[in-house]
C-alpha cells in the first residue's frame, strides 16, 4: 500500500506516513460523540451564572415536566449517595461534583438533566429554577491572600492559601544576589489560558448485562480514570471498563476527571440506560482544566561581565476554586525547578504559593511538562531583561552562561540532573540558519529610520518524561509506563501500551520502534491503546512522557522478545545460543552470514517448532525511567511592528530543536509546527480573563482567540541530535518543546523591537493595544523605562 | 447548544415571505443567511416562534448592475466577492468589504441585506453602505418603499424595518469613473468583529477637487456612523496630506466607541483616525492622484 | 417535519424537528459521524460540508429543514470506490492532519476553494481556509496538502 | 460585565409629591418599561416581568425589586435582581429627591448593572443599550406620570 514497507529494515528515523490516517481522512475516526447506543439518554448540565453565591433553592419540578426529560439530579442527591465530592489527582483536595450549598466559580455544575434527546436535555436544563444569594467575590490570588473571605470553609485550614513549595538555597541565593554587580528583577505574569482541543470533553456511560460499567471517555489517562472511578464510586475495579477512543486533541485538557463524568455514571446507574454527555465549547472553556496563571517575581544577579551569579523566583499561583492542578503528588508546583533553564547558576531558589479564587479549577500541564512552560518563559524573558541592563547582546549573554557540553550529566542548582545537551551547537545552528549578522545590520538601519524591527531568542531546556518512581506518582500510582508485545506466527504483531495518542501518531511511531528492534514490517505491527481491558496499566499521555517512558518500555519489551527469539533461532540453526548473533536485522551463526534465520521465520517456529523452548513469542515491560529527559532548543523570532496601530507581524520564526534520537521526522516536524502555533497563540491571543465581578470574559471562540491559517506564521525548523544517554533509543520527546520554548522568543522579539523606546517588558497576550500604549507612553515619557500591561 | 423549538415556513417568493410575516407578526423572523441569527438561537438569546426561510425565494438572489447596483436579500457575500465588476476600482469599497466580512465560509451563506438588518454596531456592510450612500428597499404593508441608509440604521440592532415588514434589497448608486472607495478594518483575527473600521468613498471633479466624499466608521457608536465633519472638510478640496490628517482627526473626534475586549475607548478612537487616513490614501492611490 | 436530503448521493427521508441543525441531522439521523461539532459560535469549521456541489457551509449554522431538497457532500462521500480523493491523498502525504477532528471540515473547505480557484497561491489557500481552525498542525502541512491536491486535480 | 448610568429628571411637582411617588411600589411598577406583568408583594417588594426585544434577542426578564427608602434624606435605593436566558442581571438604582428652585423638584438618579452568563458573554453587545434604556426609561416615565398627575 505504500513504499514505506521496503524501508522496514531502517524503521527508526524513517519519515513514514501515518498508519492511522486513512480512517480520519474518510470520516471513520471513532470519537466519543460518535457512539450511539440503543436507549441512550443525553445529559445536560445546569451551571451557575454567579462566581460565588449561596444556593437558596433548586426547583426541578418544571424541568421534570419537559417532554423527554427522565431525571434531574442535584448536589444533595449525590451527597446522599456519598458521591458529593471528587478527589483531585494529586490527592490534596476534593472538588464538588454538583454544587452543595454554594457555588464557587461561574459556570460551576449545579444540576444534571437526563433526557431522551440532546434538545430535550437542554430544554430541561433551561427549566431548572435556581435561586442564588450572591457572596463577595475573590477575583484574584492577591485578594485571596488577605483571607478576608474564606472560600473553602469545608477544609481544615481556614485560609485561601493552598500550599507553599520551595526548592534551592534561599540564604545562599540572597547573599549571591546582594553581592552581584548587577541585579534585575521583574514581575512576569503567565496569563491563564486554556488548551481548547477542538473536540470538547465528553463520555458515554452504561452498565452492561454483567453489571459492568462500560465507560467511553475522552481521557489521556484511561487506567488512572479506572482507578479513580473505582475509588470514587466504590465499584470494584474489575467491574469498570474504560475505553478512550480517538481523541480530537487533548493538550492536557483531557487528563483530569470532571464532574460531568461522575454525573453520567450516576445517571446510567439510576436510570438503567446508557448516558451520553458531550460538553459544549462554552462548558469546555469555562469549567474544565485551565493552564498557567502564575505571577512570577524573577530576580537575576550577574557580574559586570555578564556571568550569572544567582536566580530567585517567587511565584503567586491562582488555582481557582478547587485545587485540581494535575501535578505529581510530591510536586505541587510540578517541574518548576527547571527555571534555571540552560544556564549554569551557582545558586538558585524558587518558591510557589498557591491560592483559591472564585475561578474555574485546573492548573493542568497544557502541552508541557508540569509548570515547565511557566518556568522556561520566566528565565528566557529575564535573560533578555538582564542583557538589556548589561548592554550585552542577549545571544552573547546566553552563550557565556550555557551549561557546557562537557558538564553533562549536569546537576542543576535546583536539583535536576540534566541528561545531555549541546546548547552552544544548537544556538550556533540557529544563528547560521537565520542569518543573525545580516538581521542585526538590517535592524540597525531600520532603527535609524525609526522603524521597529525586533529579533527575539529563546534557548530553553525542558524536563519531560515523568518519571522515576522514587519521585513521581499520581494518586500514589508510580509514574512508570508499560508495553506488551505479541508477535504472531506470520511475523505480524501487536503492541499495547498504557499511553493514549491524541494525534501524536503513536500507531505509527510505536510500530516503527518494534519494527526497528525486531526487523519486522511496521505496516504489520498493530498498535492498541486506550482500552483498560487489553492495554497494560500505564499513566497515560501528557507531559511529553509517551516516548521517554512508553517508547522506552516498547524498546525494552521488544528486546525481551528478541532474547526469547534468539533461543528459538539457536534451535533452528542447531547451534548454542551463544553462537547466535543479531546482525542486519536477522539472527546468524556468529561469523557465518550464510547461516541465518529472519525474525519472521523464528516467529513461525515459536508456534510450530520451538524445540525445548516455551512456545509463543511475547513480552511485557513496565519501564521505570532512571531519570527524566531534557530536550532543548534554540528559537529565533523576527518581528516588524506598525507604530500607528501596534500591530506585530512575525516575519520569520526558526525553531532548532534537540530532542535526541528522532523516531519519525515527519511526525516530529508536525509536532513542532503545532506546538509553535499554540505558543504563538499564547503569546498574542489566548487568555481566559475574569472581570472584577468574577465573570469569565472568554467563554467561546469569538472571544477566546485561536489563530487561523491567516494569522499563523510560516515555520522554519532544523535540528541537532544529542541522544539521551539513559533512554534505550536515545529519544527525549518533542511534542511540547515548541509550546514551552516559543512564547519567550515572540515576546523577546517584540520587546527588542521596542527597546530603543525604553520598553523592558510586556505581559502576554501581546495585543495591538498593549504595544501601541508602550510606544505612546515611551514617546510621551522619554528616557523612562516603560512597561505595558 | 440547541435552539428553542420554533415553527419553520419556507417562502419561495417575496410575496410568500411577506404573507407569512403578515400572518405571524412580531413572533416571526426572516431567515436569510442565518449566520448571526442561528448562533444567537443556539445560545437561546434569540427564540423566534416562527422562522420564515427566504433562501428558496430565488428571485431575491440577484446582483444587478444597470442604473444602480441592486443586491437582493439572499445574494451571498461570496457572490459579491466574486462578481466580475468588483475588480473595477469604482467598486473598490464593496470589494474590500466583501473580503473581510466574518470568515470565508460564513461569507458563503451570509448576505449583505441580512447584515444591514442585523445592524451590529461593529458591522462592516452597514459602514460601507453609509460611505457609498446606499438605500434599502423595504417591503411594507403600504407597498415597497426606499429608505436612505442613514434613516435605515436606527439604533444598535434596530432598523427602520417595522413589524411585519421585510428588507428585500439594497441599492448602490453607480459611481462615475472619477470615483473610488476603500475599506480599512482592524480585527483581532479572521472572523472577529471590527475593533475599528473605516469606509471611504470619494468622487473627484474633472479639475481634481473632491466633489463628493463618504466617510463612515464601524464600532464607533450604537451603530455605524457617518463622519459628516470629515466629509465636509474633504468636499471642494484638493487631496493633500494636511487634508487627510484633518479628516482623520475629525473621524477620531467623532468616534464614540464602547470599551470591550477589543480595546479601550482611547485606542479605538485613535484607530478610527488612523484607518480613515489609510482608507483615504488608498482611495487617492486608486484614483491615481498623489496627495 | 419531513425532509428529503441527498447526502453523498444517497437520499435520506427523515422526520426532524425544525430546530435540528444540519450537523446533528448528519450525525444523529444519517449516522454520518465524520462531520464534527467543535464550537457553539460557528467559529471552528469542524462541521463544514459542501452544499449542492460547490458551496462550503458550516452545518452548525444551518437547519436541516433548510437543506430539504438539496444535496450535501460530507467527508464520507469524498473517496470513490475505495480510492482516496486527491485532497485526502494530499492531507495524508503531506501529514496535514494529527488528531483528525478538524480534517473533514478542512478538506471540504479546500474542495470548495479549489472549485473556485484551481491554482491558489499559499496566501490564497491561507485566506480560503481562515474559517476553519486546527489546533494540531499549525496549518503549514495543510497548505502543502491543498497545493498537492490542486496539482493532482489539474492533471486529472 | 458592569455597566453604570446616571441622569436627572426635572419634575414640576413638590418634593413631597415626588417622594410619595418614588416610594410607592405600585406607582414605580407602572413606570417600568416593556412591562408584561407586575406583582406588588408588600410596601417594599415588587416583581416585574419585562419584554426584552433588541434585534435577534427576544425574550423575558424577570426582576425582583427591593425598595430601601431613607425618608430623612429622601433617598430611595432599589436593589433589582433577576434575569433570563439562563443569565443573571443585578442592578442597583439610587435616586435622590431634591427640591429645586420655584415649584420644581430634581430627581437625581444613578444606576449600576452587572450582567452574568450568556447574556453578558454573547449578548452583552446587544443588551448593553437595553439595560441602559430599562433604567433611564423608568425614571423618565416617573417624570411623565408625575407631570400628568399634576395637570
Amino acid at each position: 500500500m505504500s513504499t514505506d514497507s521496503t524501508k522496514t529494515r531502517h524503521s527508526l528515523g524513517v519519515p513514514m506516513k501515518r498508519k492511522e490516517d486513512p480512517r480520519f481522512l474518510q470520516g471513520q475516526g471513532h470519537y466519543v460523540d460518535d457512539i450511539s447506543l440503543p436507549g441512550m439518554l443525553s445529559m445536560a448540565i445546569v451551571r451557575s451564572p454567579y462566581p460565588h453565591a449561596t444556593i437558596t433553592t433548586i426547583d426541578i419540578a418544571a424541568a421534570l415536566t419537559v417532554p423527554g426529560v427522565k431525571a434531574v439530579i442535584t448536589g444533595k442527591d449525590l451527597e446522599a449517595a456519598g458521591l458529593g465530592w471528587l478527589p483531585t489527582f494529586h490527592g490534596f483536595d476534593k472538588q464538588m461534583v454538583l454544587a452543595i450549598g454554594k457555588v464557587l466559580f461561574q459556570y460551576q455544575e449545579v444540576a444534571a438533566v437526563f433526557a431522551d434527546t440532546r434538545a430535550a436535555a437542554v430544554d430541561g436544563a433551561e427549566a431548572v429554577r435556581v435561586e442564588y444569594e450572591p457572596l463577595p467575590v475573590v477575583p484574584d490570588p492577591f485578594t485571596a491572600k488577605k483571607d478576608e473571605v474564606i472560600l473553602r470553609p469545608d477544609r481544615e485550614a481556614k485560609t485561601n492559601h493552598i500550599f507553599h513549595w520551595e526548592v534551592g538555597d534561599r540564604d545562599a541565593t540572597m547573599r549571591a544576589l546582594e553581592q552581584s554587580a548587577t541585579r534585575v528583577s521583574r514581575r512576569i505574569w503567565f496569563q491563564r489560558c486554556h488548551p481548547a482541543p477542538l473536540e470538547p470533553c465528553g463520555c458515554v456511560a452504561l452498565f452492561d448485562a454483567m453489571g459492568r460499567l462500560q465507560f467511553h471517555v475522552t481521557s489521556q489517562a484511561p487506567h488512572v480514570y479506572r482507578t479513580a472511578l473505582s475509588i470514587v464510586t466504590g465499584i470494584p475495579e474489575d467491574k469498570i471498563h474504560v475505553i478512550s477512543p480517538d481523541l480530537g486533541g487533548g493538550f492536557g485538557n483531557k487528563v483530569p476527571v470532571y464532574p460531568g463524568y461522575v454525573c453520567a455514571v450516576v445517571g446510567a446507574l439510576k436510570l438503567g440506560r446508557p448516558v451520553k454527555w458531550i460538553e459544549t465549547r462554552t462548558e469546555n472553556l469555562t469549567s474544565t482544566g485551565f493552564a498557567r496563571d502564575y505571577h512570577m517575581d524573577v530576580e537575576l544577579g550577574a557580574t559586570a561581565d555578564g556571568t550569572l551569579t544567582g536566580l530567585r523566583v517567587s511565584t503567586v499561583a491562582d488555582h481557582g476554586a478547587f485545587d485540581a492542578a494535575a501535578d505529581p503528588t510530591k510536586y505541587p508546583a510540578g517541574m518548576f525547578g527547571i527555571v534555571t533553564g540552560s544556564y549554569a547558576f551557582p545558586v538558585a531558589h524558587a518558591e510557589v504559593d498557591a491560592y483559591f479564587t472564585n475561578k474555574a479549577p485546573g492548573g493542568i500541564a497544557y502541552r508541557c511538562s508540569f509548570r515547565v512552560t511557566e518556568a522556561s518563559y520566566a528565565i528566557e524573558r529575564a535573560m533578555d531583561i538582564l542583557a538589556d541592563e548589561l548592554g550585552i547582546d542577549p545571544v552573547e549573554l546566553r552563550r557565556r552562561n550555557f551549561v557546557k557540553k562537557e558538564q553533562f550529566p549536569y546537576a542543576s542548582a535546583l536539583g535536576f540532573t540534566y541528561d545531555s545537551g549541546d546548547y552552544h551547537q544548537t544556538l550556533q545552528k540557529a544563528l547560521d540558519t537565520i542569518g543573525y549578522t545580516d538581521l542585526l545590520k538590517e535592524q540597525a538601519e531600520k532603527r535609524l529610520r525609526g522603524e521597529l524591527m525586533g529579533i527575539g531568542f529563546s534557548t530553553f531546556t525542558e524536563v519531560v518524561g515523568a518519571g522515576p518512581s522514587r519521585h513521581f506518582d499520581i494518586l500514589g500510582i508510580k509514574m512508570f509506563d508499560s508495553a506488551e508485545i505479541r508477535i504472531h506466527p506470520t511475523g505480524a504483531g501487536v503492541v499495547r501500551t498504557g499511553t493514549k495518542s491524541q494525534g501524536q501518531g503513536h500507531e505509527t511511531t510505536w510500530a516503527q520502534i518494534v519494527a526497528e528492534e525486531l526487523g519486522l514490517d511496521p505496516q504489520n505491527i498493530m498498535v492498541e491503546e486506550g482500552d483498560t481491558d487489553t492495554a497494560p496499566y500505564g499513566l497515560g499521555t501528557y507531559a511529553s512522557r509517551s516516548t521517554p517512558v512508553a517508547g522506552a518500555a516498547i524498546a525494552v519489551a521488544a528486546r525481551r522478545v528478541r532474547d526469547k527469539a534468539r533461543k528459538i533461532a539457536a534451535h533452528l540453526l542447531e547451534v548454542g545460543e551463544a553462537d547466535v548473533e543479531w546482525t542486519d536485522y536477522k539472527f546468524q551463526v556468529r561469523g557465518v552470514p550464510s547461516r541465518s534465520v529472519t525474525m519472521k521465520e523464528v516467529a513461525f517456529a515459536a508456534y510450530t517448532n520451538p524445540g525445548q523452548n516455551e512456545p509463543g513469542l511475547e513480552a511485557t515491560n513496565y519501564y521505570d525511567p532512571p531519570n527524566m529527559t531534557f530536550p532543548s532548543g534554540a528559537y529565533v523570532a523576527v518581528v516588524d511592528i506598525d507604530r500607528e496601530t501596534g500591530e506585530v507581524r512575525v516575519r520569520r520564526f526558526l525553531a532548532v530543536d534537540d530532542c535526541g534520537t528522532v523516531i519519525n521526522p515527519l511526525v516530529v516536524e508536525g509536532q513542532i509546527h503545532g506546538g509553535l502555533t499554540e505558543g504563538f497563540a499564547i503569546a498574542f491571543m489566548q487568555e481566559i480573563q475574569y472581570d472584577a465581578e468574577g465573570n469569565n470574559q472568554n467563554t467561546n471562540f469569538t472571544d477566546y482567540l485561536l489563530p487561523t491559517s491567516l494569522e499563523t506564521p510560516h515555520w522554519e525548523t532544523a535540528k541537532t541530535v544529542t541522544p539521551s544517554p539513559h533512554h534505550p533509543l536515545g529519544a527525549k520527546g518533542v511534542g511540547e518543546s515548541p509550546n514551552v520554548g516559543s512564547p519567550a522568543a515572540f515576546v523577546n522579539a517584540v520587546v527588542d523591537a521596542l527597546s530603543p523606546l525604553g520598553v523592558r517588558h510586556i505581559d502576554m497576550p501581546i495585543t495591538r493595544e498593549k504595544v501601541w500604549r508602550a510606544i505612546r507612553d515611551a514617546e510621551t515619557r522619554p528616557a523612562a523605562t516603560v512597561s505595558a500591561r | 447548544m440547541i435552539p428553542a423549538a420554533f415553527e419553520y415556513v419556507r417562502a419561495h417568493s417575496e410575496d410568500e415571505a411577506f404573507a407569512h410575516l403578515q400572518q405571524h407578526g412580531s413572533d416571526a423572523r426572516i431567515l436569510a443567511g442565518g449566520q448571526s441569527l442561528i448562533p444567537a438561537m443556539r445560545f437561546r438569546l434569540a427564540r423566534p416562534s416562527v422562522l420564515v426561510d427566504i433562501n428558496e425565494a430565488k428571485e431575491l438572489s440577484y446582483i444587478r448592475l444597470d442604473g444602480t447596483l441592486a443586491i437582493g436579500a439572499i445574494a451571498r457575500d461570496s457572490a459579491i466577492e466574486r462578481a466580475p465588476w468588483t475588480g473595477d476600482r469604482r467598486w473598490g469599497l464593496l470589494r474590500d468589504v466583501s473580503r473581510v466580512v466574518a470568515d470565508p465560509v460564513v461569507r458563503q451563506m451570509g448576505t449583505l441585506v441580512g447584515s444591514l438588518c442585523h445592524n451590529d454596531p461593529a458591522g462592516d456592510w452597514t459602514t460601507a453602505a453609509l460611505a457609498a450612500r446606499a438605500e434599502v428597499v423595504v417591503r411594507g404593508t403600504a407597498g415597497p418603499r426606499t429608505v436612505p441608509i442613514d434613516n435605515f440604521l436606527v439604533d444598535s440592532f434596530t432598523t427602520a424595518v417595522g413589524e411585519g415588514e421585510m428588507a428585500v434589497a439594497v441599492r448602490f448608486p453607480v459611481p462615475d469613473d472619477r470615483t473610488a472607495g476603500a475599506y480599512q478594518k482592524i480585527e483581532r483575527k479572521v472572523g472577529d468583529f471590527a475593533t475599528a473600521a473605516a469606509a471611504v468613498q470619494v468622487s473627484l471633479h474633472a479639475n481634481g477637487t473632491i466633489r463628493d466624499a463618504g466617510v463612515a466608521l464601524s464600532a464607533a457608536g450604537p451603530c455605524a456612523v457617518r463622519v459628516q465633519e470629515a466629509e465636509q472638510l474633504l468636499e471642494g478640496q484638493r487631496p493633500s496630506g494636511e487634508l487627510i490628517r484633518a479628516a482623520a482627526d475629525a473621524a477620531s473626534r467623532s468616534s464614540e466607541p464602547q470599551a470591550d475586549l477589543r480595546g479601550s475607548v482611547e485606542y479605538k478612537k485613535h484607530l478610527a483616525g488612523v484607518l480613515v487616513a489609510r482608507a483615504l490614501r488608498q482611495v487617492f492611490t486608486r484614483l491615481g492622484v498623489q496627495p | 417535519m419531513n425532509v428529503r436530503i441527498t447526502v453523498n448521493g444517497v437520499v435520506y427521508e427523515r422526520n426532524v424537528e425544525p430546530r435540528t441543525l444540519l450537523a446533528y441531522f448528519l450525525r444523529d439521523d444519517c449516522r454520518l459521524t465524520g462531520t464534527h461539532v467543535g464550537c457553539d459560535t460557528s467559529s471552528c469549521g469542524c462541521c463544514v460540508v459542501v452544499l449542492d456541489g460547490e458551496t462550503a457551509v458550516k452545518s452548525c449554522a444551518m437547519f436541516a429543514v433548510q437543506a430539504d431538497g438539496h444535496a450535501i457532500l460530507t467527508v464520507e462521500g469524498l473517496a470513490q470506490s475505495g480510492t482516496l480523493h486527491p485532497i485526502q491523498q494530499g492531507f495524508w502525504d503531506q501529514h496535514g492532519l494529527q488528531c483528525g477532528y478538524c480534517t473533514p471540515g478542512m478538506m471540504l473547505t479546500s474542495l470548495a476553494l479549489l472549485k473556485q480557484n484551481a491554482t491558489p497561491s499559499e496566501a490564497e489557500i491561507r485566506e480560503g481556509l481562515a474559517g476553519n481552525l486546527c489546533r494540531c498542525t499549525g496549518y503549514q502541512n495543510i497548505v502543502k496538502a491543498v497545493q498537492q491536491a490542486a496539482g493532482a486535480l489539474i492533471t486529472t | 460585565m458592569k455597566l453604570q448610568y446616571s441622569g436627572q429628571e426635572r419634575i414640576a411637582a413638590s418634593p413631597d409629591v415626588v417622594w410619595a411617588f418614588v416610594s410607592g411600589p405600585e406607582k414605580v411598577l407602572t413606570c417600568v418599561p416593556e412591562l408584561i406583568e407586575g406583582t406588588v408583594r408588600d410596601p417594599s417588594h415588587f416583581e416585574a416581568v419585562v419584554r426584552v426585544a433588541v434585534g435577534p434577542v427576544r425574550g423575558r426578564f424577570t426582576f425582583k425589586f427591593q425598595m430601601q427608602p431613607d425618608p430623612a434624606a429622601r433617598r430611595m435605593q432599589m436593589r433589582i435582581s433577576g434575569g433570563g436566558f439562563g443569565s443573571a442581571v443585578d442592578m442597583t438604582a439610587v435616586s435622590d429627591v431634591v427640591a429645586a428652585s420655584d415649584d420644581a423638584t430634581l430627581l437625581n438618579w444613578s444606576g449600576e448593572a452587572v450582567m452574568r452568563g450568556p447574556v453578558a458573554a454573547v449578548g452583552g453587545r446587544v443588551l448593553e443599550a437595553q439595560a441602559n434604556k430599562l433604567i433611564t426609561q423608568t425614571f423618565a416615565n416617573i417624570r411623565e406620570r408625575l407631570s400628568q398627575e399634576m395637570t
